[in-house]
């Protein structure tokens, strides 16, 4: 397969990531799972970039592999993922990074952080809130022990802890899921990264605290200018978060445009059956048009475009033979599409 | 907190109770007694003996008492400290205990050390190294380390440092130290006799942990705070060893408190085979010769160093393990 | 009506076999059979046991006969003349100095080893009276394969003989403990409430007692002078009452969660029986975990018959276990000398080795991510 | 025999766990995980009842089927041959014969079959409980119930580790649906599965609702789904409902601030509707140790001093809308806007080149 870098993802001086065609295959008892193949998109700098896909499409694990976080049966099998920490400077490739390497551990948690699913989780049971913030502070930014609790409380502050010193002094077990999700986002700011990774912030969490959750990260983004990319399969946080939007399936991305084309003027028919099949708020009852099937087990290999199988315009002798390229539907808002409805 | 140790020591000592009452039973119920043998013992000194001596004897040791009688003097004196006296020697059962128990107890410190300065560094490399060689043979030595019986073990550093280094060991001290008073002299001998039996207990406890803490590390790594630990940029040999192991080692700390008393009376065939005057082998030949007021006492204390090392563990884990609350 | 969701192929390279008709059990075995290891565990223990079952046939002499002339002799030279195997005569000579035997073969005079010969009388499995051996030499002279002890009995029909007890009374044990642990486990985790309490009360009692210690107390209180039977059953009876308790715990754990399961509400909201819960939904679960625990434990349960015959609260002579034979290489001057005591004691390192790795092996196939 | 269109009242339905702590291991206090909570289902109808984490939804769910024993209340359901039978004071018999009428199905699909059984035996096994049929008559029943979810009966021998998250909901449908139940309590049924199946399954309730004439009792966290399944909706708060009312009032004109506040806090599938409304400061406290008055008093904006001191009840302020607020005339409280219709259509290729 031949690999056509595409409009959007020309590395231009504007992204603060660019991923061209990332592949990343498990190598586990069962068999050879290919969770990437060929993923390419960009994150412009100071915007939020939604990357939505139900589950196994990849789209946690290409929040990892820019982390260069894929543990042990996973392999990197090919792609760039560039990273330009400011405008004027060359972009790195991440992936002639080691994994352990000096040089990855020093972009980790001071040029891109992460933030996870599970709050209650996420957070190391044995050791203070303030403790594990300061870490990060005291690993990138300061010796000054004093000077990193300072920072931490600081930082706690920020994000909207009503009692930031008694929080810091707090162990995780002592605080709500919600709490914990807000110590998890304090830590991952604290060294003001250029690139947050937030992967399903706040599907573990409740629709109340969701909701004060994403108007925290969307009040600080605009306050830091950080960029996001935000990994969710929830369509209503995609458009109440972010400013672009990267549709996932099967390992490929397979629509990415603005938020606003995404929900209303979607391609795909994958993401338009997407669209079609959530119920929303406020609308009439009646029948909710689903996608047929399911996504197939990720130890089988889908020849053809990989949504062929549950696609309701499938061509028959083209979209069960050939990967659909990426098309560029509009260069000016950089939407483009995989699909030979548009070929 | 203190109200859990209260209910702790509260729960403690009506186990200890049971624990005697049940241990008392048991051990008395082999027919004869030490008495027998001691009769016999007078009989070839001194060819007869009047029945009123024996039934002095008996009054004295209480043979014929029913049960409960035996029980209640036993128990009630021992609460006081006194334990009785043996039968066999006629000494003091509390001065013949203290001092082998002594031993034992800082025998068996000495080998809980090892295990965990040795079981703990293995145990990470081999789940960092997980499906590599170095972590089969690893393995493979564990399961060895498990299925070779201790006293064969024993005899086997025996006859090497015998026949290779010419170095006596077995025994505590050396002739000249046995009765000497503790110095520093004393101290090296001593040393130099036990690193035997003390690596010979550790042996088996050392596999069965190391494994324990591979297993236990292998489950921490898959947790999301390892992963969290690592997105902060931080050097893998930090994550593993502050991040993971602190989680990995709780079961560990939980299995203190039963290991000491368990390496205590594991010694007794290697006490036997080193001839290391420790509790163990004194608490088989008291079974042995019926001492039924020496069995028992060895019984109940090592049963109360079993509760306590279960408390101790339990307090320990809530040391580190800030989720654990006892109330 | 609703579609059809298994319709769509999921797979273009489909599996030859139908994964989802393999039961969870047989999925194990396929597990099992990964670990090159644990496989190789089982193989010996099947090669062990299938000895212990032939023992008496392949022990050429009763386990207790005495020969004052074979005493401490060497494991036999053997050899190969006149198209058949031989071992040969021992000259026995005194040294004078260190008052040992010493033997040496009579190389001029040859023993033919003769096969499927007559010799003690035994039952095969318990039942068929026979006098079959598989070999054997001249009346009046010994082989001894593996070397004889210090009375000239035939290490070798020892450790067969042995055998007997060592590879039964500890899994015996632990079959029965586990029995007792997994009905009490069901009953405790089960029921809940008073029942669960009461039995929770009794093994925290049972385990405040440190094991060894109350093992070797309750062997000592056994009464000597029994039949050896009587007492072989004796001592499986304390193995299995020292080991329910552990396990009775962890059948609770594991049948608590079971039963708080979505699909045990199913079965109560369709109206199942207590009955119908335990037999369909606990005990099938709870099984391989079972298992599992039961495996780990036979090693340690064979560990501790020998060292309670070995300490001589056991087995006694004249029976014989391999515990009893250890008895035998407990000194430097045995081992140093009379290397070949310590076959025994490899025999049962084997053993227990490969019951700890087949039970490894268990484990991590009926719980892969354990 | 009843022509009543009642099929199921609860009143004061109760749950409390108790909290032993102390030396002695007394119990030391309650957790009210339902305190009180009266709500009927009529025939044919679903009623969604939706809540925050640990509000007592799922516990209400299972109390009403006694999966766990309720702490007090009655369960009233009418029994199309017994007529109408408190369900919390059945002895077994009775309960035996009630319970088919009544079934359940789960959340997590991958937990709710049991991984030793095949699908064929778990949909059969309450049919060989209530002994409704055997042998071949029970293999004919099971593959009916297997199509009538979409799952082919080739599959009964299959085991569920076979299946996708989306079929093994399926499974647990046909299950529920095997005794042919009047009540079905669905605990959360789609908010395990992925966007796309969770519509397929919503679809499937819908069909069979129509076909059997089913209710549910729809217990949920997401409140688009629940709008779109139920005819009416009760919400939950700490172990209490605090308002109940046909979907449509409670979503367009909510009378509970609570209500309220969880509308303005979902976040609305569409770019164009960005604001950000005043948000729910604080937790939802612990139904162990709930605050005085109304247990929302500290997270609502409107509450004035009553609310502290007295718990409002749930009252019908007309047209079957319950609400348990001491405001509910007074305030004038912002529901869901109607949404912009998109309208999406995928578009369609040249039939010429369609084989």
């Amino acid at each position: 397969m031949t690999v056509h870098p595409s409009a959007a993802s020309i590395a231009s001086t504007d992204d603060v990531i660019c991923v061209e065609d990332l592949k990343v295959s498990f190598y586990t008892d069962l068999g050879i799972v290919r969770a990437l193949n060929g993923v390419s998109f960009n994150i412009p700098r100071g915007k939020v970039l939604g990357v939505v896909g139900e589950s196994g499409c990849g789209k946690s694990i290409t929040g990892l592999s820019i982390m260069q976080l894929v543990h042990g049966a996973g392999r990197t099998e090919g792609g760039r993922i560039l990273f330009r920490e400011f405008a004027d400077r060359d972009p790195v490739d991440i992936l002639t990074f080691g994994k352990n390497s000096s040089e990855m551990r020093a972009i980790r948690g001071n040029n891109i952080s992460m933030i996870f699913q599970e709050p209650m989780s996420s957070l190391n049971p044995c050791y203070s809130v303030g403790n594990q913030i300061e870490e990060a502070i005291l690993l990138h930014q300061t010796d000054d022990k004093l000077e990193a609790a300072r920072r931490a409380i600081e930082i706690l502050t920020k994000v909207g802890m009503p009692n930031p010193d008694r929080i810091a002094k707090s162990y995780p077990h002592e605080l709500s899921g919600g709490m914990r999700q807000r110590a998890m986002i304090a830590m991952a700011l604290s060294c003001n990264p250029t690139l947050l990774i937030a992967d399903e912030p706040t599907t573990a969490l409740d629709v109340t605290t969701e909701a004060n959750i994403l108007d925290l990260m969307r009040g600080l983004q605009s306050e830091i200018g950080t960029s996001i990319m935000f990994i969710t399969h929830n369509m209503g946080v995609v458009a109440q978060m972010c400013d672009e939007v990267a549709v996932m399936y099967l390992g490929r991305v397979v629509e990415r445009a603005t938020v606003d084309d995404i929900f209303y003027d979607p391609k795909h028919p994958y993401t338009i059956a997407l669209l079609q099949s959530i119920p929303r708020l406020g609308r009439s009852k009646g029948r909710l048009a689903s996608i047929e099937g399911t996504v197939p087990d990720p130890y089988s290999r889908v020849e053809g475009c990989a949504f062929h199988l549950r696609c309701p315009a499938k061509i028959d002798g083209v979209c069960d033979v050939t990967v659909p390229e990426e098309i560029v539907v509009d260069a000016a808002k950089g939407h483009t599409v995989r699909c030979h409805l548009y070929s | 907190m203190l109200n859990y140790i209260a209910r702790r020591l509260i729960n403690m000592v009506v186990l200890l109770v049971v624990v005697s009452f049940v241990g008392f039973f048991i051990i008395q119920l082999p027919p004869g007694s030490i008495l027998d043998v001691q009769l016999q013992r007078f009989r070839q000194m001194s060819g007869d003996i009047s029945r009123e001596q024996v039934r002095a004897l008996e009054e004295r040791y209480g043979v014929n008492d029913p049960f409960m009688t035996k029980y209640w003097k036993w128990i009630s004196r021992s609460v006081q400290g006194d334990f009785g006296t043996s039968f066999e020697t006629d000494q003091s059962v509390g001065d013949r205990i203290w001092g082998r128990l002594g031993f034992s107890v800082s025998l068996s410190t000495f080998a809980l050390l090892f295990t965990w300065l040795v079981s703990i560094p293995i145990g990470v490399y081999s789940a960092t190294h997980r499906y590599t060689v170095p972590d089969y043979i690893i393995t493979f030595i564990q399961f060895v380390g498990l299925a070779i019986p201790g006293f064969l073990l024993a005899l086997v550093l025996l006859i090497i440092a015998t026949r290779l280094f010419n170095h006596q060991v077995g025994r505590l001290f050396s002739p000249e130290f046995i009765d000497a008073p503790w110095s520093f002299a004393r101290v090296v001998d001593m040393a130099k006799h036990v690193w035997i039996a003390v690596l010979v207990l550790a042996m088996g406890a050392t596999a069965g942990l190391t494994r324990i803490m591979r297993a236990n590390l292998l489950d921490v790594l898959n947790m999301q705070y390892v992963q969290t630990a690592r997105a902060k940029g931080l050097d893998e040999v930090v994550v593993i060893w502050k991040h993971a192991v602190r989680n990995a080692i709780q079961p560990l700390v939980m299995a203190l408190g039963t290991l000491l008393p368990a390496l205590i009376v594991g010694e007794t065939l290697v006490a036997q085979v080193l001839s290391l005057p420790t509790i163990g082998p004194m608490y088989l030949s008291a079974l042995r010769s019926q001492d039924m007021y020496l069995a028992g006492t060895i019984l109940v204390i090592l049963s109360a160093l079993l509760l306590i090392g279960n408390l101790i563990g339990d307090l320990l884990l809530a040391w580190v393990d800030p989720r654990v609350r006892l109330d | 009506m609703a579609t059809d969701a298994t319709q769509l192929p999921t797979s273009k390279a489909a599996a030859t076999e139908d994964v989802g008709q393999i039961p969870q059990w047989q999925l194990m075995v396929r597990r099992f059979r990964r670990s090159k290891l644990s496989v190789s565990g089982l193989y010996v223990l099947i090669v062990l046991y299938v000895f212990m079952i032939f023992s008496d046939f392949l022990a050429p002499y009763d386990h207790n006969r005495l020969d004052s002339n074979y005493a401490w002799a060497p494991p036999s030279v053997i050899g190969f003349e006149n198209g058949q195997l031989v071992t040969y005569k021992l000259k026995q000579t005194l040294d004078q100095v260190r008052f040992e035997w010493f033997y040496e073969p009579d190389l001029s005079a040859p023993l033919p080893i003769q096969f499927f010969v007559q010799g003690y009388e035994y039952r095969f499995l318990g039942i068929i009276p026979s006098r079959l051996h598989l070999f054997g030499v001249e009346e009046g002279y010994q082989i001894n394969i593996i070397g004889a002890d210090k009375d000239g009995k035939d290490v070798f029909s020892r450790l067969m003989k042995g055998s007997q007890v060592s590879l039964t009374l500890g899994f015996i044990g632990v079959i029965v403990s586990v029995i007792i642990g997994s009905i009490v486990g069901t009953a405790s985790g089960y029921f809940a409430g008073a029942v669960d309490n009461f039995i929770q009360r009794l093994i925290e009692l049972l385990r405040s007692f440190p094991d060894v210690p109350l093992f070797l107390a309750l062997a000592a209180a056994l009464p000597m002078g029994v039949p050896v039977e009587v007492r072989f059953f004796l001592i499986t009876l304390i193995i299995a009452l020292i080991g329910w308790t552990g396990l009775a715990r962890e059948v609770r754990g594991k049948v608590m969660s079971y039963r708080a399961s979505d699909y045990t509400a199913a079965a109560v909201a369709a109206g199942a029986s207590h009955w119908h819960i335990i037999t369909r939904h606990l005990i099938p679960n709870s099984l391989s975990h079972i298992i599992v625990v039961g495996t780990l434990a036979i090693p340690g349960a064979i560990g501790s018959e020998t060292a309670l015959s070995y300490l001589g609260l056991g087995i006694l002579p004249p029976a014989v276990s391999w515990g009893v034979m250890l008895r035998d290489a407990q000194t430097i001057e045995a081992i140093t000398s009379y290397p070949w005591m310590l076959i025994p004691v490899g025999v049962l390192i084997i053993t227990v080795l490969s019951f700890y790795l087949l039970g490894d092996g268990v484990r991590d196939a009926v719980d892969p991510y354990a | 025999m009843t022509t009543d269109d009642m099929l199921l009242e609860v009143r004061g339905l109760k749950k409390h766990f108790p909290i032993r702590s102390g030396l002695l291991r007394r119990v030391t206090g309650t957790v009210k995980a339902v305190d009180g909570i009266n709500f009927h289902i009529k025939k044919g109808e679903t009623l969604g009842l939706v809540g925050e984490s640990g509000c007592g939804k799922s516990t209400a769910g299972r109390a009403l089927l006694r999966l766990h024993e309720p702490t007090a209340g009655e369960v009233i359901f009418n029994d199309p041959e017994l007529g109408k039978v408190d369900v919390t004071k059945a002895d077994r018999d009775l309960l035996l014969k009630l319970r088919p009428n009544m079934q359940i199905i789960f959340q997590d699909p991958f937990t709710s079959l049991n991984p030793r059984l095949t699908v064929g035996q778990i949909v059969g096994e309450p049919l060989e409980i209530q002994k409704r049929a055997s042998g071949t008559e029970l293999k004919d029943r099971v593959a009916e119930l297997l199509k009538e979810v979409g799952i082919r009966p080739e599959n009964m021998s299959r085991y569920p580790h076979a299946f996708s998250g989306g079929q093994r909901q399926r499974i647990g449908i046909a299950r529920a649906l095997a005794l042919n139940p009047k009540l079905i309590v669905c605990d959360e049924p789609v908010s395990a599965l992925d966007v796309s199946i969770q519509a397929q399954v919503l679809n499937l309730l819908d069909e069979l609702q129509e076909k059997y004439g089913l209710s549910y009792l729809f217990v949920g966290h997401d409140l688009s789904v629940i709008e779109h399944i139920s005819d009416r909706v009760a919400v939950m708060y700490v172990g209490y409902i605090v308002e109940m009312a046909r979907t449509d009032k409670l979503y367009f004109s909510p009378k509970h601030p609570y209500t309220e506040a969880l509308l303005n806090a979902i976040p609305k599938a569409d770019p164009r509707l960005r604001h950000r409304p005043e948000r729910l400061q604080g937790d939802v406290p612990s139904p162990a140790n709930p605050p005085s008055g109304c247990y929302f008093h500290p997270r609502c904006k409107y509450a004035k001093d009553i609310c502290k001191a007295e718990r409002p009840p749930l009252v019908d302020i007309g047209d079957e809308h319950f609400v348990a607020c001491h405001f509910a005339q007074e305030l004038s409280l912002t529901g869901v806007q109607p949404l912009n219709e998109i309208k999406l259509e995928i578009p369609a290729h040249k039939k010429s080149t369609k084989a």
